[in-house]
């Protein structure tokens, strides 16, 4: 792989930038691969790089049917936190976070991870309660996060409007300092040079559509470009998770949603940090390039369609100018949607299924990019060695018939 | 002991009341009045649930109206108002104190029907909105086509009110009635006067300033 | 933002005062202690998630208040049809035979 | 250059400057210094006029960049408008923004401003080693310095600044429905309009200029025999006569939603200052969004011209050709002395005609086209102007700092080899125009997922087919792709009265106008213009001059593998900017299809979304912010509470009293102080809640009795008339989801009481299971939450209290707990339940609200000597907890059963159905006996008040990661125990009682506490019975 570094650059500065080589490969699908992964976005790229760099199985596929990174990757907030409240969801989001914490040097491609922390509003007492029940579940389970008065708030983030006016005024807040942002399409780029450097076959323009089984054994796929045979196949598709279940002849406990995300023209820095609030409902950030980049809740109903209802932005903005009022004049450019898989408690799964060799990574909800690297990571293992990480075993699909959810509606009360 | 109980809310003496806006003074528009507001208080409202079927002869020979079976009509006479809210719910609204009295009635004419009847006069108040401007500061307020083409006099709708809800109904040609819930009824208010600032809006004193107190008096007793 | 046609105010009225609430025509099980934990977990969890043609419940919330149902192709949003409680809908993605039975009515009212 | 004289305005004349008012001089400031202008000028045409070159820097390289259009499509000229703070709006296009008088603006970029700018320096050197990308490359080692590294990367970011104080204008909503919208009121949106008018239907037409009129407003030809000019003004003049038809100029439909709801943002008064003035001494919205639902949209949004892209394209200097007519037809202004005008098309030598008619010299034109032959090409001909057939404009030269162009060299060009076929020459101009054809404005139809589709005849995108369901849309005019007059009219006129048939909207289809139309000659498709050096190599040519996006940046991007356009775009930033691509998209598109040797529409097509030009977030928000943000509800005592100082806590959107402080020895008391003593009071004395917010529900129906058992986990079946009952609810998997009393009034009548927070969502509850499961069972709901005032009177002084004031026996053996009364209390008629949520011997007093003032007056004229104390909610909290009373939401979370919350006893498991709830109770999970389970908690240091979300262990000297096994739910310090004591949820703690566990707090701190049951206090519940 060409390596990059500022000196890489000044090098093919005086050769005109006419010398630069491709990001990935466009290959053509070989017959079989001992690894399919469907879905070429965040997560379906990392788990392609962590099955090759972590496992050695360089003998893989990711299948995407549209450009690689072009889903929810794509239209995402790009928050990254890890503050979240049982066990289990804290347990895999910190791994995430850990990686996240060295990811542009292991892909020598910078992500621009920036740990500018995130803040949680509290509002009303029981958001207190709550947020003293995470953070201090959080601190237990090593990573790090404090409750913040309403000063030290305003140090942190003094746009923010933390008067006695507010119609709820803030009355505290968690605060995680290794929380931040990340460069979304950087990431998927990333992980998709990182994996096709080790050999993964990145099949762009290439839809799934079906599954081959034998004796409930899956052995390959169906796709626009003819048949691919594999051994094991993983499927990593959000806002297509359902589909592809119901091709293989099984149903998920998922519905897929849309998500609305929102920016505002590119603006001076004003914001140092990710402020959240569940009960304002809104949450907002400001990219390096300036934009603001705001964001809700789901609509409430079924959407493939990338695009959600009008309330749902302007209640979004009524939360952020009511948190920043002055931002009353600052001038919105672009809205966009998303899909997301939400499950009944709001956690993913991360699973076998009734087909043998056949997996899923999905139920993402709104809480997927954060995730990435970790869900790449647990996912690869989980396929290297045909039984689930033992970070996503709680994640199975076997919890919603016995019951045992992991109810993070709590802290994914707004989308992010 | 009855199946159901009613309860006539209003003492036999004149007791203090106060409206859901009492605490909210009366001011004059701002310039020429556009838009005038008047809380019209301590009116019985009662919530009249059950079939049509069930209903209607009951509701024809107490109240003397025929029962709108239509969606979104109001029907009205001096005794009151009946407005369709839903296909078995209609909201009756009558002069403050004839709500026990009219229930007393319908109960005893509809017998042991299904139907249910709530008073809910406690609970919301109805505000009047007259005047040139009033259509426009409904288009303010509400996601309802209130085009006086679309919205002819007669009919009534339950619909989103700024960030809660309302009936909004057209009285006559000018004027137009909200029924607004009690603990709604502040921000409501507000909200309007908001609206129809640019329009000059008038907010009258609250019609009645007190309640009539019971006007049949009678026992508590419940009927069945 | 949708316009929805609502069968009982028999006129199209804001999505604002509409909620969805799920998918249409689930029937709780008839008796549920005779059911096994798969099919209550299904029951209580497994919902249809198509790209394409839904039977959806949703009420008139800021209305009339009447649950009613909606089929809806979820990749255009188009509302194919609104129908009744207890009415079956006409329009399915697989034709008449694929319309759910009439005795199934339940919502997933497990929000 | 003088700051007034306006160098570049025309001398007065016939058919020019039409938009303008001599009369009105108005006074303006651009970076600092004073410049006049006049009424109905845009800030872009008053500067041109006064010879401001350079009215910004670019984002990346920091180059000096001008005016390029004379619409929403300016990637350039982007300005911070606002003389005070307040009053700050970034990013405002020069080209959009209405002349003031005093209106103050600055470029966004530059130090120390856009003339005179430092950070050109790194742009000019720094620029080689900023290629495409070259922030994913570098940057990365150290990894501790990345965030230093990102600071400045930051700092270097954004265009305008956000205000620093809160916004003084207001802005509102309109709701708006209609039977035709039509957007853009050129000739085809006047024509469609017009027609549809005719049919008595409802009709808005918008448009985002300050006059309508569109392209009819430079247009030389006659319609119906009048100057198209004229025969706009005369039929906007008919439209604004008809009752149906509504107007709306300033107005941009700036997002086209589902099922036809389409937002347009009028901009009410942002032509008449920075803050919206007074009208007669009442506020008016600074701007408006009309939020339209339109049975039929019309879309007559016309065309943007696309510039060429050609190597110094970005130096000021470098115009649309049809902006340069613009701003000469429209307000009288020359943008310059000398034109060289570069196109491919007819259309655009109207530039060179009107230039020379002001009286500005046209160097010479260079046309793309091997033999250009339209009519407007012989005019130009015949006036003598120079027109170089098959060549195009290769690069624009400039002045030293690159302030103004100063020539271009002119090249045959091979566009089909993409390489010069001659020699270039150098001509003397300080303008250049180009024109490279004509872009429909499909970003509208792209909204509603619409996927433009490429048409070679007219080399654009236009709108494709309505997805199937969308219906009611129809597009015309230049939006269409029809350009020429005539067709265009005709075609608005027969297409809108199809269209409305086809959405049952019949109107007479009108006669079209009569005009005389020019004949063109085709087009050619000339995107990017070669240069003599390879594109990587030559000078800069810029594609989206907002971000900087070069055509050597997309090429570098095919290069480096990004072949999906989309990837593309990302990697260059191309079209993220505010202009959203409208003047750059295509060409970016092209230059990335020769390089992958595709042709366009194989290379992809843009989506556009929301919003077509930014709108401030004030005017989506409308007048919800601020005091009017969401409603508060208040219970009919909520001004006693304010004037006797409560402090308020939110629970939904109601405001309770929290607690009510009072002044003790001149000092207001703390809320501990203010608790305890209230919590005292009832103990001891007695108190009163205002507890109105509690829901409540009125049933009636002769199944109501079933209903309830099948909705509650405890039965109903024998519940006498008289009294009343606790009772749970669980959702059908198990989990708590709501408790309250209710109360058999009648047998078929009940009332319901639910949580405060609970109230709507549990009326829907049973509503929708009613509705769609249960629909035989005969029972009706309705909310009676504010009908009602309720006030709990509690304490040992309840009884004698009470009795003063009603006629209802209170003696403790006529009026049991649990029952309820009806009777007259303070002269009103009141219902009154004995029931308990303090464990003291309680009232509640239920009476109509508009009588509840009465009532509450009268308890504390006669509570005095009783000592009656109002109390808050937490008191009440306090109180509750003392008897372990849950609350849920604060002692549930949505995973805890009756059973894991020890209320086996209000778990019927024998009733005949099966209620909602009960089957998940033996599910492997909820039968886990390490489940959570609620527990008192009593710390070992009596003073201890345990934090509230304390999580819970048994083995305090673990390592971190610890093992947690709970957490405390609820926490308070008992005045009456005096000691603190909690409620926690802990791992099969029921089965604990008596042990020990440990609290590692935050400070460090570690506290110990023991399992206890969570009654406190008065386990017998003697109290309450007395």
């Amino acid at each position: 792989m060409q390596r990059y570094s500022g000196f890489s650059l000044v090098k093919h500065a005086l050769s005109h930038h006419e010398n630069w080589q491709r990001h990935w490969r466009n290959p053509t699908p070989k017959k079989e691969y001992d690894v399919i992964i469907v879905g070429g976005g965040g997560h379906g790229l990392a788990t392609a790089y962590y099955l090759a760099k972590e496992h050695d199985i360089t003998n893989v596929a990711v299948i995407e049917k549209g450009w690689l990174g072009g889903g929810n990757t794509a239209r995402n907030t790009t928050i990254v936190r890890s503050n979240y409240l049982w066990d289990e969801a804290a347990a895999l989001y910190e791994h995430a976070m850990k990686l996240w914490e060295g990811l542009s040097q292991d892909l020598n491609y910078n992500v621009m991870f920036s740990q500018r922390g995130v803040l949680n509003l509290g509002h009303t007492l029981q958001d207190m309660r709550d947020i003293q029940r995470r953070v201090n579940a959080n601190r237990l389970n090593g990573i790090d996060g404090e409750v913040v008065t309403p000063q030290q708030i305003k140090e942190i983030e003094p746009a923010l409007d933390t008067s006695e006016r507010a119609r709820y005024p803030i009355l505290g807040a968690s605060w995680q300092p290794r929380g931040g942002v990340a460069r979304h399409d950087a990431v998927a780029w990333g992980f998709a040079r990182g994996a096709d450097a080790l050999g993964v076959d990145l099949l762009q323009q290439t839809e799934v559509t079906g599954f081959k089984i034998l004796d409930g054994k899956v052995v390959g796929v169906h796709t626009n470009r003819g048949d691919i045979g594999a051994k094991t196949v993983g499927c990593v598709a959000a806002g297509n998770s359902g589909v592809l279940a119901g091709m293989a002849g099984f149903k998920l406990p998922l519905e897929s949603h849309p998500l609305q995300a929102l920016v505002s023209e590119p603006l001076k820095p004003i914001l140092n940090t990710v402020t959240m609030s569940n009960q304002v409902h809104g949450y907002i950030s400001q990219s390096d390039k300036g934009d603001l980049v705001i964001g809700a809740g789901i609509d409430g109903y079924l959407g493939y369609g990338q695009r959600g209802s009008y309330p749902t932005i302007e209640h979004t903005l009524q939360a952020i100018v009511e948190m920043f009022p002055i931002f009353s004049r600052v001038r919105m450019n672009r809205q966009w949607g998303g899909i997301v898989d939400t499950t009944p408690d709001a956690c993913p799964i991360i699973s076998r299924t009734p087909v043998r060799g056949l997996y899923f990574n999905c139920g993402w909800g709104t809480g997927g990019f954060k995730a990435t690297p970790g869900s790449g990571n647990v996912f690869a293992w989980t396929l290297a060695h045909g039984q689930a990480h033992p970070l996503a075993a709680p994640f199975s699909i076997d919890r919603f018939r016995t019951g045992a959810l992991i109810d993070e509606h709590g802290a994914a009360g707004v989308a992010h | 002991m009855s199946k159901v109980v009613q309860f006539d809310p209003h003492p036999a003496q004149a007791a203090a009341t106060q409206s859901p806006l009492h605490h909210v003074a009366a001011k004059p528009a701002v310039g020429e009045t556009g838009v005038t507001l008047t809380e019209r208080a301590f009116l019985d409202h009662l919530i009249v649930r059950g079939e049509p079927g069930v209903l209607a002869g009951a509701v024809e020979a107490v109240l003397g109206l025929e029962l709108p079976t239509q969606p979104q009509r109001l029907a009205r006479n001096e005794t009151g108002s009946l407005q369709w809210l839903s296909p078995d719910e209609w909201l009756l609204i009558v002069a403050g104190g004839e709500g026990f009295r009219l229930q007393r009635e319908l109960r005893e004419a509809l017998g042991e029907a299904h139907f249910s009847i709530v008073d809910v006069g406690g609970g919301q108040t109805l505000l009047e909105l007259s005047g040139k401007h009033a259509v426009e500061v409904l288009m303010k307020s509400t996601v309802y086509d209130v085009d006086p083409r679309h919205f002819p006099v007669g009919k009534g709708v339950t619909s989103v009110f700024a960030k809660a809800t309302a009936v909004i109904r057209r009285v006559d040609e000018s004027r137009w009635e909200l029924v607004v819930r009690r603990s709604f009824a502040d921000y409501c208010l507000r909200w309007l006067l908001d609206a129809g600032e640019e329009y000059g809006i008038a907010h009258q004193p609250t019609q009645p300033a007190v309640a009539s107190h019971r006007q049949t008096v009678t026992d508590t007793e419940t009927v069945s | 933002m949708f316009h929805i046609y609502c069968p009982y105010c028999a006129e199209y009225r804001e999505e604002e005062e509409f909620h969805p609430r799920g998918q249409a025509h689930i029937a709780r099980p008839a008796d549920p202690e005779a059911t096994s934990d798969d099919a209550w977990g299904d029951y209580l969890f497994f919902r249809d998630n198509p790209r394409g043609v839904h039977h959806e419940l949703w009420v008139h919330a800021v209305g009339c208040r009447k649950f009613f149902n909606i089929t809806r192709d979820t990749r255009s949003y188009a509302i194919l049809e609104t129908y009744r409680m207890g009415e079956r809908p006409t329009v399915t993605a697989n034709g008449p035979e694929a319309v759910p039975s009439a005795t199934a009515t339940l919502t997933g009212a497990l929000a | 250059m003088s700051a007034s004289s306006q160098t570049f305005r025309l001398a007065p004349k016939a058919g020019l400057g039409g938009e303008i008012d001599r009369d009105k001089p108005l006074r303006f400031t651009f970076n600092g210094k004073s410049y006049q202008g006049y009424a109905g000028d845009t800030l872009a045409s008053a500067l041109l006029a006064n010879g401001v070159d350079v009215v910004n820097r670019s984002f990346k390289y920091s180059r000096p960049r001008g005016v390029v259009a004379a619409g929403a499509e300016e990637p350039n000229a982007i300005v911070q408008l606002g003389a005070s703070e307040a009053a700050q709006v970034p990013n405002v296009r020069a080209t959009q923004q209405a002349l003031y008088e005093g209106l103050s603006a600055r470029g966004t970029n530059g130090w120390p401003d856009a003339q005179r700018d430092m950070m050109s320096l790194v742009g000019k050197f720094g620029g080689p080693f900023m290629p495409v990308g070259f922030y994913y490359k570098t940057f990365k080692a150290p990894a501790s310095l990345w965030m230093t590294y990102e600071k400045y990367i930051r700092k270097a970011a954004g265009l305008g600044r956000a205000p620093g104080e809160s916004d003084p204008d207001i802005y509102d909503h309109m709701n708006r429905h209609c039977e035709v919208l039509v957007v853009g009121a050129g000739p085809a949106g006047l024509m469609a309009a017009l027609t549809a008018a005719a049919g008595g239907v409802r009709v808005i037409l918008c448009d985002e200029q300050e006059t309508f009129g569109g392209s009819l407003r430079d247009r030389d030809e006659t319609i119906d025999g009048l100057p198209a000019p004229e025969w706009a003004r005369q039929t906007i003049e008919r439209l604004a006569a008809m009752a149906n038809v509504t107007l709306l100029p300033r107005t941009t439909a700036n997002g086209y939603h589902d099922h036809n709801f389409v937002t347009l943002h009028e901009r009410r008064t942002e032509h008449l200052g920075d803050t919206a003035p007074m009208v007669d001494g009442r506020r008016r919205s600074r701007s408006r969004l009309h939020r339209v639902r339109a049975r039929h949209v019309v879309l007559a949004s016309g065309a943007h011209e696309r510039p060429l892209v050609y190597a110094g394209n970005d130096v000021p200097g470098n115009l649309l050709a049809g902006a340069v007519s613009s701003y000469i037809r429209r307000y009288a202004v020359m943008p310059g002395r000398r034109l060289v005008l570069s196109v491919t098309n007819d259309h655009a030598y109207r530039a060179a005609l009107d230039w020379q008619a002001a009286g500005g010299e046209v160097v010479a034109i260079a046309d793309a086209r091997a033999n250009p032959d339209g009519e407007l090409v012989e005019r130009a001909r015949a006036a003598g102007i120079r027109v170089i057939a098959g060549s195009a404009v290769i690069e624009a030269t400039s002045d030293r700092k690159g302030h103004r162009v100063n020539g271009a060299r002119v090249a045959a060009i091979d566009i089909e080899g993409f390489r010069l076929s001659g020699e270039a020459e150098v001509l003397a101009c300080d303008t250049i125009a180009s024109s490279g054809g004509y872009s429909p404005v499909a970003h509208l139809a792209a909204h509603t997922g619409i996927r433009p589709v490429w048409r070679d005849d007219i080399l654009g995108f236009v709108p494709g087919q309505a997805v199937d369901p969308v219906k009611g849309f129809s597009v015309v005019g230049g939006a269409a792709g029809v350009y020429a007059l005539p067709a265009l009219l005709e075609g608005a006129a027969v297409k809108v009265t199809q269209a409305l048939a086809a959405d049952g909207i019949h109107v007479d289809a009108s006669e079209p106008p009569a005009v005389e139309s020019i004949r063109e000659g085709e087009a050619i498709g000339l995107y990017h213009v070669p240069h003599d050096k390879p594109t990587m190599r030559a000078p800069k040519q810029f594609v989206d001059l907002q971000n900087d996006v070069t055509a050597a940046a997309i090429e570098l991007a095919t290069i480096e593998g990004f072949e999906s356009i989309e990837h593309v775009k990302r990697y260059t930033a191309m079209g993220f900017g505010t202009d959203q691509g409208k003047l750059g998209n295509i060409n970016g598109m092209a230059i990335a299809a020769r390089c992958l040797g595709q042709t366009i529409p194989e290379t992809g097509t843009t989506v556009f979304r929301p919003n077509y030009t930014p709108v401030n977030f004030g005017a989506i928000v409308g007048r919800h912010c601020k005091e009017l943000f969401e409603p508060e509800r208040y219970t009919a005592m909520h001004q006693w509470h304010v004037a006797h100082g409560a402090k308020f806590e939110d629970v939904g959107q109601w405001k309770r009293p929290w607690y009510y402080p009072q002044r003790v020895n001149g000092k207001l008391e703390s809320m501990h102080e203010a608790v305890a003593r209230e919590c005292l009071a009832v103990r001891e004395k007695v108190g009163v809640l205002d507890a109105s917010t509690l829901g409540k529900i009125d049933i009636q129906g002769p199944d109501a009795r079933e209903f309830l058992g099948r909705i509650y986990t405890n039965g109903w079946e024998k519940l006498a008339v008289g009294k009343a009952r606790y009772g749970l609810m669980c959702k059908d998997d198990g989990m708590v989801m709501d408790d309250g009393v209710t109360t058999c009034l009648g047998d078929n009548h009940f009332l319901m009481t639910t949580t405060t927070g609970g109230a709507a969502a549990i009326l829907e509850w049973l509503e929708i299971w009613h509705q769609t499961e249960w629909p035989e069972l005969e029972v009706y709901f309705t909310s009676v939450t504010d009908h009602w005032a309720t006030m709990t009177l509690t304490g040992p002084e309840a009884r004698n209290l009470l009795a003063e004031l009603t006629d209802v026996d209170l003696d403790r053996d006529s009026f049991k707990f649990m029952e309820w009364r009806e009777g007259v209390v303070a002269g009103v008629p009141a219902r009154i339940y004995r029931i308990s949520f303090t464990g003291e011997l309680s009232f509640e007093i239920n009476v109509q609200a508009n009588y509840a003032m009465q009532v509450w007056e009268s308890l504390f004229a006669h509570g005095n000597k009783y000592g009656l104390t109002p109390y808050g909610t937490e008191t009440m909290h306090v109180l509750r907890a003392e008897k372990g009373f849950i609350i849920v939401g604060q002692d549930t979370d949505g995973s805890m059963t009756p059973e894991d919350l020890g209320m086996h006893w209000c778990v019927g498991y024998k009733k005949p159905y099966s209620w909602i709830g009960k089957r998940a109770l033996t599910r492997s999970d909820t039968r886990r006996e390490d489940r959570k389970q609620l527990v008192g908690l009593k710390p070992l240091e009596a003073d201890v008040v345990l934090e509230e979300g304390a999580q819970i262990v048994f083995d305090p000297k673990q390592a971190i990661p610890m093992r947690m096994v709970g957490h405390v739910t609820s926490s308070y310090y008992s005045p009456t125990l005096e000691r603190g004591f909690a409620l926690a949820v802990v791992k099969g703690g029921h089965k604990r009682l008596g042990e020990r566990v440990y609290l590692p707090m935050a400070d460090g701190k570690t506290h110990a506490a023991e399992i206890v049951s969570p009654i406190f206090y008065d386990p017998q519940g003697s109290r309450q019975n007395v």
